[in-house]
């Protein structure tokens, strides 16, 4: 088992936050796990993206030429990754932000108007966290348990409240997505087998 | 007359030219642009003197005045 | 047909690109003047760098010095400047443009040198260069760019960070104590004899953008008479770094910079003495 | 952020953090360093660490120093070491240039210090992609005059924060400055990391005393440290003591890991972001049936020749160096070999990592033809 | 039994040798303080370093500092000087003294610490490393021996030449157009906030001499006060590389490089701000 | 001092004011440098030669500067180069620490320039007696990343006016720093020296043009010069390409002296002052029958390893590395030989110069039993 | 009554001590001392007041007051 | 043949310029020679001192462990340099400057009040050509023709009277030498074979 995510968008977005859960969570769950901020910063610009990478053995590179897995946060990334994800892996996308359709038929999509639910729940910035929530029920990298725990490891200095909202916005966030992967092929992925113990398939290959 | 055009893929938002406009006649668009910027627009509303402090102050070059009499 | 008005004024168009069929068509953007290429700059939105940039092409343009001109840029977020500046270019190692403009300008004595540098680049590790270029008199003109951090590294303490203000490595505010204060730079130079003009502005209006354009020409002008060193110091805005939106950042550079940056002509040898020194009227 | 009494947990750093971490439970109290990327998450943990720190502990006095320079920090360094403060500094490529001068400067005077490189590519400004390319730099001494420097080389963030523990041990046995190689990779990267129970906090009250510090002559005769020594007699003598010092590291100091080359017939010698790949690749090869080890050196001075050697002389058909840059330790290979195996190379400089695919491939090429070199 | 009476107030005498019976036999010479080993100095006939090395020692000793004080020479004429001074003492590389200082001093905040450097250690390569320190207001003192020329390399042109002197590297004389003007460090570092004491004098007569231990004596006093970064400058003669006699050299101290170099307090934040500043009345 | 006009005549001249003599004749019109033992007599003569020319020839504009530092030096000529000017800085072992930032940068941005570093003992401040302890340094690249430069080793004060007149062209050939390494002995002692017709003075008029200079873009598409590369496989493909003006190099530059090799079944291989000795070493072991060779090398990198070789497969029985230092080249040597012989080290680090006396007792000691490396 | 000491091997014949002198009661020995240096004596003929402007100046602390009275 | 001259001094009495002056002249004669100045510029001093090695073969070291000849200009150079000559060389010593002989018997010494010849012959500053004579006269490395032609060369720049005095000089330094020499063993010397064609044998050997 071998899984690279790859999680972009503009500064600010909460890009980085979302690689950093997911690595967090997956070490909880002892597996091999790198996370990989892209550092450009020679170099100014208004993206940012990360490389996660969990696997039950060492892991190679933390950066990945073909992710598995891609979440896009707005339309610079979809313009720059289209091209990127691996043929069969899967993309998930933050519709509210984005132009259009990604260009291709051999990956598996996800749309999500994530900034807008956000908005409409009560703050754009859990977008990122719903976005989070989506992932895990569309990849099964890790389950919901480990990544609640992991959130409220992350935020233990912070205040009880702002666990709880990142809490929510995850489970909100799986919560939609597993109900509309259910109108597809969300059953059939549930029922997959694990190829190792404690490892869990990437969603939509 | 002189006019201002702004070009939206050039420019990234950065709302220095809305700010000095003397009289507010440029605002942020809702719409991203192809960078991801939301950029800056010309409101419908306001009438433009053409004094050029807007032009000035664009860090990236988005803005020109052109004369709209030799158009 | 539209006609352009830039801020830059007509200047003799020797080096602008072939005259083409579609000048109907508007180009955009066309208020670039000729000395700085087509291409979208990599610096962040309100980044002062890039207006002191065009300021800096203008000044090149109207002065007709374009190709004679060989420019220095910096590591630092100018470290790109090649990319958007006409003129011929050399990149110089962090904090050592003054010793590689000084290369330049002893060999092709005719040639318009300048360097290009931020704070660190300038007053922290090139510190040396800068005070010995300044006190031989190198007759090169120095853009320095002050926005109290470290741009490109990511917004580190520079020599030119107020006190108390809290950056990447002085996460609890600039201390005196133990940081120092802001270094002034200008004031510093002055007492030189090797200089021949220091001047600082600030880059956060209208005003101060036409102002910044006269000090960058005024420098050149002292190069082109060989009067000696000539250093502009502009105070311009990070929005990154100091994680505030361009509007604000112009904000700070006014109420906050400028009263420890004072800005001012610091030196003028073509002036009278009275004019000279002190803080001058915006 | 982690406090000495805690028991071993797994955290994850970003390998700068680990190694900024790892420093500060060292005993290290002196940092000074000037930012340069892709190592400014280092200076700026430190920044914060040492200001938590004095808040806690005012009587450690903690040292943070956003310096002028490289240079300057450098010599910072100098002095904060003659007092006996464990210290360290922290660069890229370029900066570690600049810094040449000083780490001869400490060697020569025996004075211990932490350096620690996230080599950027180069020549010059290059970029700050992952990349090796100041192996020669680091191992034969970028500086002038016989000395050498003892180089760590970790492949996982873990590696970063144990040999970055260890580092400062080594700089004060030794009495010789110490670098930790890195790339941006190994400085951006996180992991998990555990801070074992037998790596705790030290306080520099218990850090073992150092009866050559200089802290003014109070009570004993005034003394001191220079690294001018004129008379040629003199100065050889004092090389020699300098040499045999080293000689005595390259007999104890040599460390690699080993894997799968008891029985291999083909060696792949790969050290820090390029032995990840290797152990990658070597293992595809071997799901293949190809025969092939990994000798990590995880010293890069003294380097494992002795290792290589036996290995050569256990029958190899043929080794390969994989750096990423264009050969620097193929040198160290070849001489450790001298001769015995064929002795390949393959490197991407520049800043591209080459997946374990593509080495793979390379390994497979040579293993089916091992007596021609490219 | 003859009394020895030295320039050096008696001082508690605890690191004395201890007392011989030979006591009645006079041992020379016995001018020297006790914080100076008993070594004869490598510098040349009528060397300014020698003196300063005894005023240095002599303040040290007088204070009761010399056990807590750490030196830091330089590469210069002065990089012996841990053979003279009796006290600890570790070497820096050239022109890097005041980083090295720094380092010492931010580990041990009660320890005394100066370096000792020269005019091209300090004012040239070391530019960068003086003016941070200085602004950072590290609390050390520094003894700056102005020399006008590069001593120990064999008389090249220092920051400090005078204009038209000659030197190896300035076989025409040092030329303003080319080579600059003298640098004047401590006018050029009077303008920085962390500095709290800076004074000039000159070494080439008895009132010279005793007017510069005072200044020497200050700059310790205020380190042990903890206000700040002070540096002493004092002209000083170098007869071999001036190829005049220690006479001649007095000489020209006086008549040329103090017209240059005017001796003064150039900053001191414990005088009333009337006292300050200006060629004070030898 | 000598004229262009004057027909070649034999002068008395110090080594460092052979390479000034020679460097003004190649055409070079710019040095920038600091003052350091033992090779002040060389800005010295610098200071005073451009003056000379100044006057004789204003239209060439010769420039002399003494920096504020060996690193403004450095980057005061990676300006100068860029105009196309020939140029030249000199220093010795700590100020040429200092510039191996700006060598990387002139080596990346293929900038030609002239290095010239009289060497001192070290590490630190070390002494100024004659060492050849910064072998390493020079021949490794002491800057970051993946370059070399060119490295020559005379061993006469003639060879130091040869090789600094020749430098200037290869530099210029190759767009590549060029060192010339010396030490106290070849930088102090005065020798005949003897300009021959084919280095006459050359007036910056008439030498080649270089395209690529940078002079403002009349007339001309602007351009620029850089290092810095951001992306890795234009940094790749930037490296790749300097790899193979590397390789090309050390195709055809490698240069080594032999001294009745043909028949030696023990070979001494030494540099620069070492040679000196060795010659004559071995010239007393074949007085008294001993069939020594000597392999001198004259460029250290590229390094003539294939003479080295072949001389190794032609069946010599042992290698000796005599070097003043505490072995450097001696790695050279074994990556040269590669096994095919027992390869000796003797070296006296810190400004000890060994007397031949001295060098021919260890060549027989060792003469007499070749296998065993000590 | 104070008295001028001058250790001749210690001194490097700077003639400083003998500048100095407000009585001209210095003078430069004909003969070198053992550094081969003129080394700086007493004339014979004048008398010092002991007011220590030669120990004061002289760079190799070559001199010394003794006071004479407690011999 | 190989010969090492050790001339030391002080700083200002002209020691090097008469170790330049044997080597530029031992250059003309076409022979093999290298003058290393000691430079020990990184501690002061007074004294200087400079090595001539004259050879008809190539010179491996322009420093000499144990020079043939030495010149001695004054106290402190006797001192230091006392036991540096090679056993059956030859010292030459400015009497006038030296206390006291040579406490050595397996050398051949002469001294020579040269600071006083020269005072006598109107100037100081001619001791050390006197004395370079006088070596010449005692140690025939290079033929006084071949030394009158070289001062001729070497101070051609300046005017044709500094020329004279200091072929004056070298003359009677050599006169004197030959006279004192004669009284003992110089006649034995004239006939010495010489080892070499144009090289001459060390006197006193
Ligand atoms: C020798 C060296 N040290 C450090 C760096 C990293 N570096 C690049 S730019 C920079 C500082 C940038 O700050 P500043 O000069 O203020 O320019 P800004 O980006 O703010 O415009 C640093 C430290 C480098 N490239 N080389
Ligand atoms: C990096 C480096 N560059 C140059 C030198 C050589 N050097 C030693 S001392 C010195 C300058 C001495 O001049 P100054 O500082 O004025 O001291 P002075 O001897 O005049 O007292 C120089 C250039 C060195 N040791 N290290
Ligand atoms: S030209 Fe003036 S009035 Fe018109 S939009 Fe720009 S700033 Fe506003
Ligand atoms: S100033 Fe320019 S970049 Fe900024 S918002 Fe206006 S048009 Fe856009
Ligand atoms: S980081 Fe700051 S200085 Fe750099 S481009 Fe962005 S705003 Fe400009
Ligand atoms: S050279 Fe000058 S500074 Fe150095 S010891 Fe001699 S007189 Fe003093
Ligand atoms: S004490 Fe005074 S009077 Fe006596 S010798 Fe010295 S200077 Fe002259
Ligand atoms: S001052 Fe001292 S060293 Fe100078 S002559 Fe007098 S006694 Fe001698
Ligand atoms: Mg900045
Ligand atoms: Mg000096």
């Amino acid at each position: 088992m071998l899984i690279k995510t790859l999680f972009a968008g503009a500064g600010g977005q909460g890009v980085l936050s979302m690689g950093y859960c997911l690595a967090y969570a997956a070490m909880q769950e002892d597996l091999h796990v790198t996370y990989m901020p892209a550092y450009g910063a020679e170099v100014r610009g208004g993206t940012a993206n990360c490389t996660v990478v969990v696997s039950d053995e060492d892991i190679a590179s933390p950066i990945a030429s073909s992710p598995d897995n891609i979440v896009i946060l707005n339309n610079p990334s979809l313009v720059r990754f289209t091209n990127f994800g691996r043929p069969g892996g899967s993309y998930l996308i933050n519709s509210s932000l984005v132009n259009g359709k990604l260009k291709r038929s051999d990956v598996t999509s996800l749309y999500m108007p994530a900034s807008e639910l956000a908005e409409k729940s009560g703050s754009l910035r859990n977008a990122n966290m719903m976005l989070l929530g989506a992932f895990i029920a569309m990849s099964g990298v890790v389950t919901m348990d480990t990544m609640q725990a992991a959130i409220a490891d992350i935020f233990a200095k912070k205040n009880k409240k702002v666990i709880d909202i990142n809490q929510q916005a995850v489970q909100s966030g799986y919560d939609w997505a597993a109900a509309e992967l259910g109108k597809g092929r969300a059953a059939k992925k549930k029922t997959a087998k694990k190829p190792a113990p404690k490892a869990r398939a990437a969603a939509g290959r | 007359m002189v006019k201002v055009i702004i070009d939206k893929e050039w420019c990234k938002g950065c709302g220095l030219c809305v700010h000095v406009c003397p009289k507010g006649g440029l605002q942020t668009a809702k719409k991203l642009n192809e960078k991801g910027y939301f950029p800056a627009e010309k409101c419908k509303t306001v009438r433009c003197t053409g004094c050029g402090m807007c032009m000035l102050v664009c860090p990236d070059m988005a803005i020109q005045l052109v004369d709209d009499d030799e158009i | 047909m539209a006609k352009a008005t830039t801020s830059a004024k007509a200047a003799p168009a020797k080096k602008a690109p072939a005259p083409k069929a579609a000048a109907k068509k508007r180009e955009f953007p066309a208020a670039r003047p000729s000395t700085m290429k087509k291409a979208v700059m990599h610096y962040c939105p309100g980044c002062g760098h890039s207006v002191i940039h065009r300021l800096v092409a203008e000044v090149l343009q109207e002065k007709g010095l374009a190709e004679k001109t060989i420019g220095v840029p910096p590591a630092g977020c100018a470290v790109l400047a090649y990319f958007y500046f006409d003129v011929d270019m050399v990149e110089a190692a962090h904090g050592r443009a003054c010793a590689t403009a000084t290369g330049i300008k002893r060999v092709l004595p005719n040639a318009t040198v300048f360097s290009y540098q931020g704070d660190g680049d300038l007053a922290a590790i090139g510190t040396a260069e800068l005070v010995h270029s300044a006190n031989r008199g190198e007759k090169i003109t120095v853009i320095f760019v002050n926005n109290a951090v470290y741009g490109m590294t990511g917004g580190q303490m520079a020599p030119t960070t107020m006190l108390g203000q809290k950056t990447t490595t002085s996460p609890f505010g600039r201390r005196a104590e133990f940081e120092g204060h802001p270094v002034r730079v200008c004031e510093l130079l002055s007492g030189l004899d090797g200089v021949a003009y220091l001047e600082r502005t600030k880059l956060n209006s209208p005003a101060g953008i036409k102002k910044t354009k006269k000090a960058i020409a005024k420098a050149f002008d002292i190069q082109e008479q060989g009067l000696g060193f000539s250093l502009v110091e502009i105070l311009s805005a990070c929005p990154t770094n100091w994680k505030m939106n361009p509007v604000q950042s112009w904000e700070w550079i006014e109420n906050v910079m400028s009263k420890t940056f004072v800005p001012g002509v610091y030196k003028d040898v073509t002036a009278r003495k009275d004019e000279e020194g002190g803080e001058d009227a915006d | 952020m982690t406090k000495s009494k805690d028991k071993p947990r797994k955290q994850l750093l970003r390998g700068t953090e680990a190694v900024g971490e790892a420093a500060i439970r060292a005993g290290c109290r002196f940092y000074a360093g000037y930012p340069i990327t892709p190592q400014n998450e280092l200076p700026e943990y430190m920044s914060r660490r040492m200001g938590e720190l004095r808040a806690e502990h005012p009587e450690e006095n903690p040292v943070f120093i956003q310096s002028e320079s490289e240079l300057s920090a450098i010599n910072m360094l100098l002095g904060a070491s003659v007092t006996g403060a464990r210290c360290m500094t922290s660069s890229s490529s370029p900066g570690i240039s600049l810094k040449q001068e000083g780490i001869s400067f400490m060697a020569g005077m025996e004075l211990p210090a932490v350096v620690v490189n996230i080599m950027r590519g180069g020549p010059g400004l290059g970029n700050i992609a992952p990349s090796q390319s100041d192996y020669y730099q680091a191992t034969r001494g970028g500086g002038h005059g016989d000395y050498r420097t003892i180089v760590l080389a970790p492949a996982t963030v873990q590696e970063m924060a144990d040999l970055t523990y260890e580092a400062f041990d080594l700089a004060d046995k030794y009495r010789n400055p110490v670098l930790v190689v890195g790339d941006g990779m190994m400085g951006q990267m996180m992991e998990p990391v555990i801070f074992r129970e037998d790596q705790p906090m030290r306080l520099v009250a218990k850090l073992p005393p150092k009866p050559w510090a200089l802290r003014g002559a109070k009570g004993r005769p005034s003394r001191f440290f220079r690294s001018l020594i004129l008379p040629p007699h003199e100065m050889e003598e004092h090389n020699w003591r300098l040499y045999r010092k080293l000689q005595k590291i390259e007999r104890k100091e040599p460390r690699a890991e080993l894997v799968s080359v008891d029985d291999a017939d083909f060696v792949v010698v790969a050290f820090g972001t390029a032995a990840r790949i290797a152990r990658s690749a070597v293992k595809r090869c071997r799901d293949k049936g190809l025969k092939v080890g990994l000798i990590r050196p995880i010293t890069l001075w003294p380097y494992p020749s002795q290792v290589i050697r036996e290995t050569a002389d256990r029958g190899v058909q043929a080794f390969l160096s994989f750096e990423m840059n264009m050969g620097q330790m193929v040198d160290d290979v070849r001489l450790a070999v001298e001769g015995r195996a064929p002795v390949h190379f393959f490197g991407r400089p520049g800043g591209v990592v080459p997946t374990p695919v593509e080495l793979a491939g390379v390994i497979r090429r040579i293993y089916n033809n091992p007596a021609k070199t490219m």
